[in-house]
């Protein structure tokens, strides 16, 4: 079944800067979103906004038309974040750190060995976070999506510190995902096709 | 009823009025202070127990009285501003806030200084009055301290509502803490302050002290919330007609 | 005189009430204070947005 | 509308436990720190007010419950900083688990971690500042309810400081009055049985407040959480 995520009239200001104004857009099953604008436009706190991390100063958000303010809790599970920050814990393995978050939520996504595999880190699954690289650090934290499984990928700039085939990697993960009925929203200054139905959301000009 | 608050609410509205009524809190308050203190130092006669060291009240009692209702208020508008996301109630909050520190500094310095004749100290440990309004004090620095190193406004203000609540639910355990605590060791025997027991010329200008205090408060309070207000708003309309037209605050 | 002395009293109640006086006085012109400032303040704030329309 | 079947919520509450102990694990520091610091203050007073035995028999429990507060103090303010700074606090505040759960779940861990080991070595106090050593239980009873209750109200605290700039200051400040109840029925319940008198009402106000902040501060704390991690 095909879901519809509207955003209406969303606006933030942070301090003295108003960062965007009554901004919005519609997202369906199947389509991925672009979000562009350039340095300190706030694509990070529309992001952050979108899965509820923090509250616009007006607007409101609709999955199928119902308002989602009236009910977060349930609604936070149908969003998955995908930051600057890896989220995970650098004394612990990759494997433990998801393993602690599949237990917060419905693990009905990959199995947590078959995530770390599709993403190329086998051999360091057994290593603390601490131990392996930027890039291979923001590969573990991929693996957080596959695990979730749920419907919409919120992504804010999926490319720093990732190699010719982890960015490869990235656009085919979320072009699959996009493709198996998901959405994605993603912050970033690259192209990225999937299947050919990409929105483009431009802000701060 | 539920309209009216719905109209108050509405930071243009709210003040238009409290520029309407400030007056009418600030000038009975000043002249109600002005008779009481005058009655109270000159007209009222000497207690029979504490002498002319009793007139003390008519400053000291206004003070604690007002320390602890700025804490309520505070509190319950912080309430209505996390339950109702009324930005208004924050603003009362943040406004309240100063006021209430310097009434309990009053307070606190006027205790003492009653106490220097009465107990021959300048602080009594033992007494549990003067030791929850110190941790009083405290938990207005507290909130003061926290609004100001938080710069975004709309965080400051849940924020600070969070701790007003906490520091609110703590009061009353505080207050009991100290009296349990005083109770277990003599403590020095506190000479009853005024009360009940006072006869008119004693209690009249009492009331006339609190009343007028209290408006005062109210007028001080009501500015201090037109000023936030300025500010929370400073992006619309409303607020950019009156500040580019002569309306002078 | 014997009013201002108050048997002794006098300096006790007379600083109580002093600083009852100067609270007031410091509450009243604070505000009055804060609020002048902050009216030219969102003043230039606006003055500076209408600048930039 | 209703989000795919969760985990249940002892699940999430137990996992954060074992994340936050298992992470203690890797680095025992964090374990030792207070600890050392709240044995430290605990030799300082006998050095400032003198070694006369009456004396410290006197603040005995005070001193007790001055050092058990700071040094709760200290450990409070990483609570929620670790998880906020690489970004695990987003993945909380997002996990559909109700948050006041993680919070006591943390809040838990972080008691283990420093509570717990101050109840275990309060029998120091008792034997090195001469009190009678019937004391014992009621001091180790009277830490450990105290402790749970700091805890409990510290993350609170530590929830509404993380990520601000000079934070620990500010949780000082925030803390200390709030704390001063705890301060205050610990102490006197242990000076009590030090002197051989009924403690048990002192026990029960502490019990009652650790079952107060049980019931409230998960709240507060994840209300906290949400506004700070903005």
């Amino acid at each position: 079944m095909t879901h519809i995520l509207k955003a209406e009239q969303l606006s933030l200001f942070r301090g003295e800067r108003c960062l965007f104004d009554s901004i919005g857009f519609a997202l369906a099953s199947g389509e991925l979103l672009l979000l562009r604008g350039p340095n300190g436009s706030g694509k990070t706190s529309l992001l952050r906004g979108l899965c509820g991390l923090l509250e616009f100063e007006d607007g409101k958000i609709l999955w199928d038309d119902v308002d989602i303010s009236r009910d977060r809790q349930s609604f936070r599970a149908r969003f998955a974040w995908y930051g600057h920050k890896t989220g995970f814990k650098l004394d612990l393995t990759a494997e433990e750190n998801l393993a602690f978050e599949s237990t917060l939520r419905a693990p009905s996504g990959l199995a947590i060995r078959d995530a770390i595999d599709r993403l190329g880190l086998n051999r360091q699954r057994k290593l603390p976070v601490r131990s392996l690289s930027a890039g291979q650090q923001r590969r573990a934290s991929l693996a957080r999506l596959l695990l979730s499984g749920v419907k919409v990928w919120v992504i804010d700039e999926p490319f720093t510190n990732l190699d010719a085939d982890g960015r490869a990697l990235v656009e085919e993960l979320v072009a699959e995902h996009v493709a198996g009925g998901g959405m994605a929203i993603v912050a970033t200054h690259h192209d990225m096709l999937a299947g050919g139905n990409v929105k483009t959301l431009e802000i701060g000009r | 009823m539920w309209t009216f608050f719905h109209k108050l609410g509405s930071p243009p509205h709210f003040y238009r009025l409290s520029l309407l009524f400030s007056p009418w809190f600030a000038i009975p308050g000043y002249l109600l202070i002005a008779w009481g203190t005058y009655q109270g130092l000159f007209v009222a006669p000497e207690d029979y127990q504490q002498r002319d060291a009793f007139r003390i009240i008519y400053v000291h009692v206004p003070a604690a009285y007002l320390a602890q209702m700025t804490y309520a208020i505070m509190a319950v508008s912080a309430g209505i501003g996390l339950i109702w996301r009324m930005k208004l109630a924050h603003a009362v909050a943040a406004a309240a806030a100063p006021i209430g520190a310097s009434f309990c500094i009053l307070m606190l310095v006027t205790g003492s200084i009653w106490g220097r004749p009465m107990w021959g100290t300048w602080w009594e440990w033992g007494d549990p009055r003067l030791m929850s309004a110190l941790i009083l004090l405290f938990l207005y620095f507290g909130l003061i301290a926290m609004r100001s190193s938080i710069t975004d406004t709309a965080k400051a203000d849940k924020a600070c509502a969070i701790l007003a609540l906490v520091g609110a639910v703590n009061l009353p355990i505080i207050r009991f803490s100290v009296d349990w605590w005083t109770s277990l060791h003599q403590s020095a025997t506190i000479i009853r302050k005024g009360g009940p027991a006072m006869d008119a010329e004693m209690l009249w200008p009492l009331l006339a002290n609190l009343l007028g205090f209290s408006l005062v408060f109210g007028a001080v309070l009501l500015r201090r919330i037109r000023t936030e207000v300025l500010y929370r708003e400073r992006r619309k309309r409303w607020v950019r007609d009156l500040v580019l037209g002569d309306g002078a605050p | 005189m014997a009013m201002f002395d108050m048997g002794d009293y006098g300096p006790y109640v007379w600083t109580c009430f002093g600083l009852g006086l100067a609270v007031l006085i410091f509450n009243e012109w604070h505000a009055r204070h804060r609020q002048k400032r902050m009216f030219r303040d969102v003043q230039v704030r606006v003055r500076a947005k209408e600048g930039d329309e | 509308m209703s989000g795919p079947a969760l985990p249940g919520l002892i699940d999430g509450f137990g996992s954060i436990i074992r994340r936050d102990l298992l992470l203690l694990w890797r680095r025992p520091g964090d374990l030792l720190n207070p600890l050392v610091f709240f044995i430290m203050v605990s030799t300082l007073f006998p050095l400032a007010v003198g070694p006369d035995a009456q004396v410290l028999r006197n603040i005995g429990a005070g001193v007790t419950w001055v050092a058990a507060l700071l040094s709760m103090l200290l450990s409070l303010n990483t609570l929620f900083l670790t998880d906020f700074e690489d970004g695990s606090l987003d993945q909380l505040l997002l996990s559909p688990q109700p948050l006041p759960l993680l919070a006591l779940g943390k809040t838990v861990a972080h008691w283990i971690s420093t509570g717990l080991p101050l109840v275990v070595v309060s029998p120091l106090i008792v034997m090195t500042y001469r009190l009678p050593s019937e004391v014992v239980p009621v001091m180790m009873g009277s830490v450990a309810l105290g402790t749970a209750s700091l805890s409990l109200v510290g993350a609170i605290g530590a929830a509404l400081t993380v990520g601000l700039h000079r934070g620990t200051t500010l949780l000082s400040l925030l803390l200390l009055p709030l704390a001063m109840p705890l301060l205050i029925f610990g102490a006197r319940t242990v000076s009590l049985a030090a002197g051989g008198e009924p403690y048990a009402g002192g026990m029960n106000l502490l019990a009652a407040y650790l079952v107060g902040a049980l019931a409230l501060a998960p709240f507060a704390t994840a209300a906290a959480l949400r506004i700070s991690n903005e």
